[in-house]
């Protein structure tokens, strides 16, 4: 990016292009507006916000008590009449406070009425380890999302991905759990400027091309799986490692594709790796691809603790690079 | 903000003679759908749940009945009479008990029945009771940010009043002075579970000056008051000053759901007899032929929409699988 | 069972045997009671505590108001504080109103604290579809359990499983989600009276042996399976049925020792499909047994659809025992 | 029930000498530990959340002073004074804070920082505010059931009172009379949300007679006006007559977290002077050299307290996985 010049892929990072996608479709759209504690004056407890109160205002940038089956079911009421809300939760974790609204009402209200209504909004959720932040403040739920048929569930690894996910989200008529990665709000990379820029659900990212084992990862495990990538690549080894950035619509057609041609597939998520979406996607590429695994679908998750407090325990539980380098390793040997 | 009572049969607000007859025709037709379900349900039993509302049709005729037809609706679980005086057909809210196709959510909403017309503002149910707090409280947000001076009414019971969703959305929608109605039927249960068990307070209006909002309290049996007072809260939140509490004393006739054994209940209530009978107490407003005329002519409806509704169809796995998404 | 005389395993519903552990269990042990709507005077919206106020009191058989997050907080409290809570929830569904207490406080408390304390309680759940009663009163939400750390997960299948796993379950020092099906409340079936029976935790029960395919079922699913399992062995196909009846502990042992033996798996739910127990469970079996594997692990599940209330439409999204025999007749021939 | 206010230094209660010298030496070792880690941090940076608890002291220490050593306390998670003044070391409170292993909750606990001693009650955190409401609703349940007297303290802020968990726990524990006392530290903050966009009504005091229990304001400047009130609602709470709601009026001096711009803001208190200082207003009854020596003490020992915790491991991967399952 060439300094003081507008390219069309400027280098931002992960939060400024959420940012920019709130921003851009706000602009775009009158009906649009947010919801959330703080992230109204203050731009949210992590500073993805920051700006648009001044520019949208208290009517569309509105700050709530702490009061999260209101962010959400007032998000789910205002879709049913309307607008087109983005509620904020300050972390995913906080989903389960307002469970009945999740998986319930925002889920489900639309079938439950026989097509009748729609539920056109966006939760957005900053989810994962954020060094020190413990149990209650660090989980990655996204099977949940997941298992109660009715939501999009949206999982960001790149910053062009947070912004281009997000404004498609907004567009969508159907209610989406946007899962932001906390722990990679300051990572940088290009993120195209053109107000049209979207990305589709459904489409998997093939992060990198390789022919001797499938790695699919989510979240912060897609930038540990291309270090081991990379770092086995020095002794021969190649790693096709594929991002499926939307849970729901998931795109199996891309994973399949890839392990029918490497014959072996890792699973790699932050996530507690028991009935985690790993487990989900790990059954199906079983099912599908069973006749082309030369060795068993393995799975990478957190353990099965909740996560310690303790920024340095805290990355005991999820999974390192060195950790998927070792099992990648180990696989294709198998 | 203090709580204000309301009693008896004055206290009614004004009211002209074909609106009278209107709110008189709502609470028989909701009545003939009462006994006609009874009855149904004593010969054929049931499958699902229904909560029957015998006695409580003056507090949903009389409340909605203040409400404008584009003003949104959340009904409570006990019967089908906010949604009758809402303008929704008995066909199709009969089909929804059914679970047949052709009602307005084609056999998929329910536990206790749900059903829906955006048209008219009916915006559905949940399971989970107490649910509407925070759902209604964003229609009312909508309503606002779109510049329509529409207002959510929001019915519940005593028990329901006890979830933390009221508490949540109530503190936020009085600061935002959203366009709220809370209306609270008090019919002194939740299943079996008197109301001195469940508040702290005689009343559930008590709570309303924690909101900073009035508290209003209504004979349940009296129709006419419960339309005034609905109406005045109405008014107040049309003009942006923010929700009210309404809470209507009435008491619960039948069991929690039809077939409940009541065991645990003392103040047993003869079969099909209502005390203070709101139908009886608004008949008295209304030429006695007339009404005669009126029932008849409820009982006429609603037979015929209960042999309509059960030669509809169920669906089959055409439709079990749509409307999940977009 | 002789008329008139008690032997050692009368026949028993369901619920009656829930009700009987229940009582048993308050009678060994003083601080043992329960709270939850209506399970006193009334004995439960299901009549499954009938009895026991009357038995034990108002003191230590406690009616709530309609307020779940109390139920399962005031539980979790309790149970830090010296007693043995047994919670009711009225149905499985309403955990997600009062999620924060079931996923984080329940499960969590102990691990956050270091271990200081313990959380020793049962948090009842009527769980499953019933016939008519919809999206929010019908689901099967077990896998949740799974993926919060912390808890025990039980679901048993037969009246005695219910009576000896929910004695268990009462005198375990963890906290402890207790899937009871009501669909099943009146099914009957022998049922042990000495009242040290219990069912061990993680330890599996093979309801029917067979070699042709290994069936894991749960729930409902169970019975659906065995009656498969008759249809089938009319042509020749033995399936052998397993029972986990714990998914926290799991046991897999037993579960690999069979596919060890067939060679061919299939996993039925109840529950949505995608994200489920069996997606768990089908990819630890092909983790664990992949070259004894002659075919992928199938797995059935409900459709991706919330339950439609209607008790017709109902049937239709969960597997049938038609469903089943099908998916197995097909899967041997793979 | 209504709510009464009480003010000033001399709405305090009876105090004997030593007693008065134990609270004030509370208050200037929690200042001690609040000044020494807004130094640390500022000097070292930090991993994790913490809240600054300046200029709240003395409702940490007054309240807590009022309490049994083997009444429960449910803590809020500005700061590390209610477990001080219940009982807890400084060296295992920062060890908690730290991370480390030697901390009661051995770097598990947290979010916040979480610490926890069964012994004397201190009864843990949940990252969650708010959730404190039900749990120690629970802990009351217990110690009524096990034929104790024991009282539980639940502390939280007044942006935490907005939870539908405290609506839903205050009903029943009314109705169950419970031996809760409730302290409500309103400093006028959720974070960057004034009070008055939280709260409908002035006080949080003025809810409690919606669940029919006392609501008492009191000056939280003032340490013996908060163990004043404080003795009593133990006494209501050990006489089983159920809970009281005590909000303490305060301000907040920092920012929500340490490092928080605050630019939300427009009432910035300056650095780290503390209007109406809780430890100034208490010197005034503590002979000028007995209170130079106390804060010296606290310094000391604060000082020496972070300086045996930062020598403290962090666990690894032996202690990880302990503690999920007993
Ligand atoms: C959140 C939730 N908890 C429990 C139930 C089960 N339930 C249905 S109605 C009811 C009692 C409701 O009492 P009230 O609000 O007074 O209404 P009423 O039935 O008396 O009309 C209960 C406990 C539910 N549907 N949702
Ligand atoms: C349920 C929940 N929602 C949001 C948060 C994030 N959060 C932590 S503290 C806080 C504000 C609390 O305000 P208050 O209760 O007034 O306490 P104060 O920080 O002012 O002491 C918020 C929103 C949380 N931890 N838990
Ligand atoms: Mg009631
Ligand atoms: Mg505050």
């Amino acid at each position: 990016m060439s300094v003081g010049t507008e390219t069309e892929t400027p280098t931002l990072g992960y939060a400024r292009a959420i940012n920019q996608a709130l921003a851009e479709e706000m602009r775009r759209e009158e009906r649009v507006w947010m919801l959330g504690q703080d992230v109204g004056k203050m731009g949210g407890v992590f500073g993805v916000t920051r700006g648009l109160y001044d520019e949208f205002g208290a009517g569309r940038v509105r700050d709530t008590s702490l009061n999260e089956t209101f962010i959400v079911g007032a998000a789910v009421g205002a879709a049913m009449a309307g607008t087109i809300p983005v509620a904020e939760l300050q972390f995913a974790d906080f989903m389960m406070i307002a469970g009945d609204e999740v998986f319930h009402k925002m889920a489900k209200w639309r079938y439950m009425h026989g097509g009748k209504l729609s539920v056109p909004m966006v939760l957005r959720l900053p989810t994962g380890v954020l060094g020190g932040v413990g149990a209650e403040h660090s989980q990655s739920l996204e099977a949940l999302g997941m298992h109660f048929p009715g939501l999009k569930v949206v999982l960001p690894a790149t910053p062009a991905d947070a912004k281009g996910l997000l404004k498609t989200a907004i567009r969508d008529s159907n209610p989406v759990l946007f899962f932001e990665h906390k722990g990679m709000y300051r990572v940088k990379g290009p993120v195209p400027t053109d107000p049209e820029f979207l990305v589709p659900f459904g489409e998997a990212a093939v992060r990198r091309g390789g022919q001797h084992l499938t790695v699919v990862a989510t979240g912060l495990m897609v930038p540990r799986a291309l270090e081991a990538a990379a770092a086995l690549a020095a002794d021969g080894i190649e790693l096709e490692v594929i991002d499926p950035r939307t849970l729901v619509p998931l795109d199996m057609e891309t994973i399949v594709a890839s392990v029918e041609r490497t014959g072996r597939a890792l699973v790699v998520q932050e996530a507690v790796r028991t009935a985690g979406a790993g487990a989900e996607i790990a059954a199906r590429i079983q099912e599908a691809a069973f006749f082309a695994l030369d060795a068993p679908v393995w799975r990478l998750g957190a353990l099965d603790t909740p996560v310690p407090q303790s920024p340095v325990l805290e990355q005991l539980v999820i999974p390192s690079t060195d950790q998927i380098t070792a099992a990648a390793r180990e696989l294709v040997k198998l | 903000m203090s709580t204000r009572t309301k009693r008896g049969p004055d206290a009614g607000g004004e009211i002209g003679d074909s609106e009278l007859l209107d709110l008189y025709r709502n609470v028989s037709r909701i009545r003939a759908l009462e006994l006609l379900l009874n009855r149904y349900i004593e010969e054929h039993g049931f499958g699902g749940f229904w909560h029957p509302g015998l006695g409580q049709e003056g507090i949903q005729a009389g409340a909605v009945s203040a409400l404008r037809s584009d003003d949104y609706l959340f009904y409570a679980h006990r019967g089908l009479g906010y949604a009758l005086a809402k303008g929704m057909s008995p066909v199709t809210l009969l089909a929804d008990l059914f679970g047949r196709t052709p009602g307005s959510v084609g056999g998929k909403g329910g536990g206790t029945v749900h059903f829906v017309d955006p048209e008219i503002g009916v915006m559905g149910q949940g399971g989970t009771v107490g649910s509407s707090f925070v759902l209604g409280a964003g229609v009312g947000i909508s309503a606002q940010m779109l510049g329509t001076d529409k207002v959510v009414a929001i019915f519940f019971g005593d028990g329901s009043s006890a979830r933390g969703t009221f508490h949540e959305a109530a503190l936020t929608a009085s600061v935002w002075k959203l366009p709220l109605v809370w209306i609270c039927e008090n019919n002194g249960w939740a299943i079996s579970v008197p109301i001195a068990e469940q508040s702290p307070t005689e009343n559930i209006a008590d709570r309303a000056a924690a909101y900073g909002v009035p508290g209003v309290i209504v004979d349940g049996q009296d129709t006419l008051a419960v339309r005034a007072a609905t109406e005045e809260a109405v008014a107040r939140a049309r003009a942006g000053e923010g929700p009210t509490l309404i809470e209507a004393k009435t008491l619960r006739v039948r069991g929690h759901f039809e077939g409940d054994k009541q065991a645990y209940r003392e103040d047993l209530v003869d079969g099909l007899d209502v005390p203070r009978d709101p139908l009886k107490i608004l008949r008295e407003r209304v030429p006695a032929e007339t009404a005669d005329r009126i029932d008849e002519e409820a009982r006429a409806e609603a037979d015929a929409a209960l042999e309509e509704v059960l030669a509809m169809p169920t669906g089959g796995e055409d439709v079990v699988t749509q409307g999940v998404w977009v």
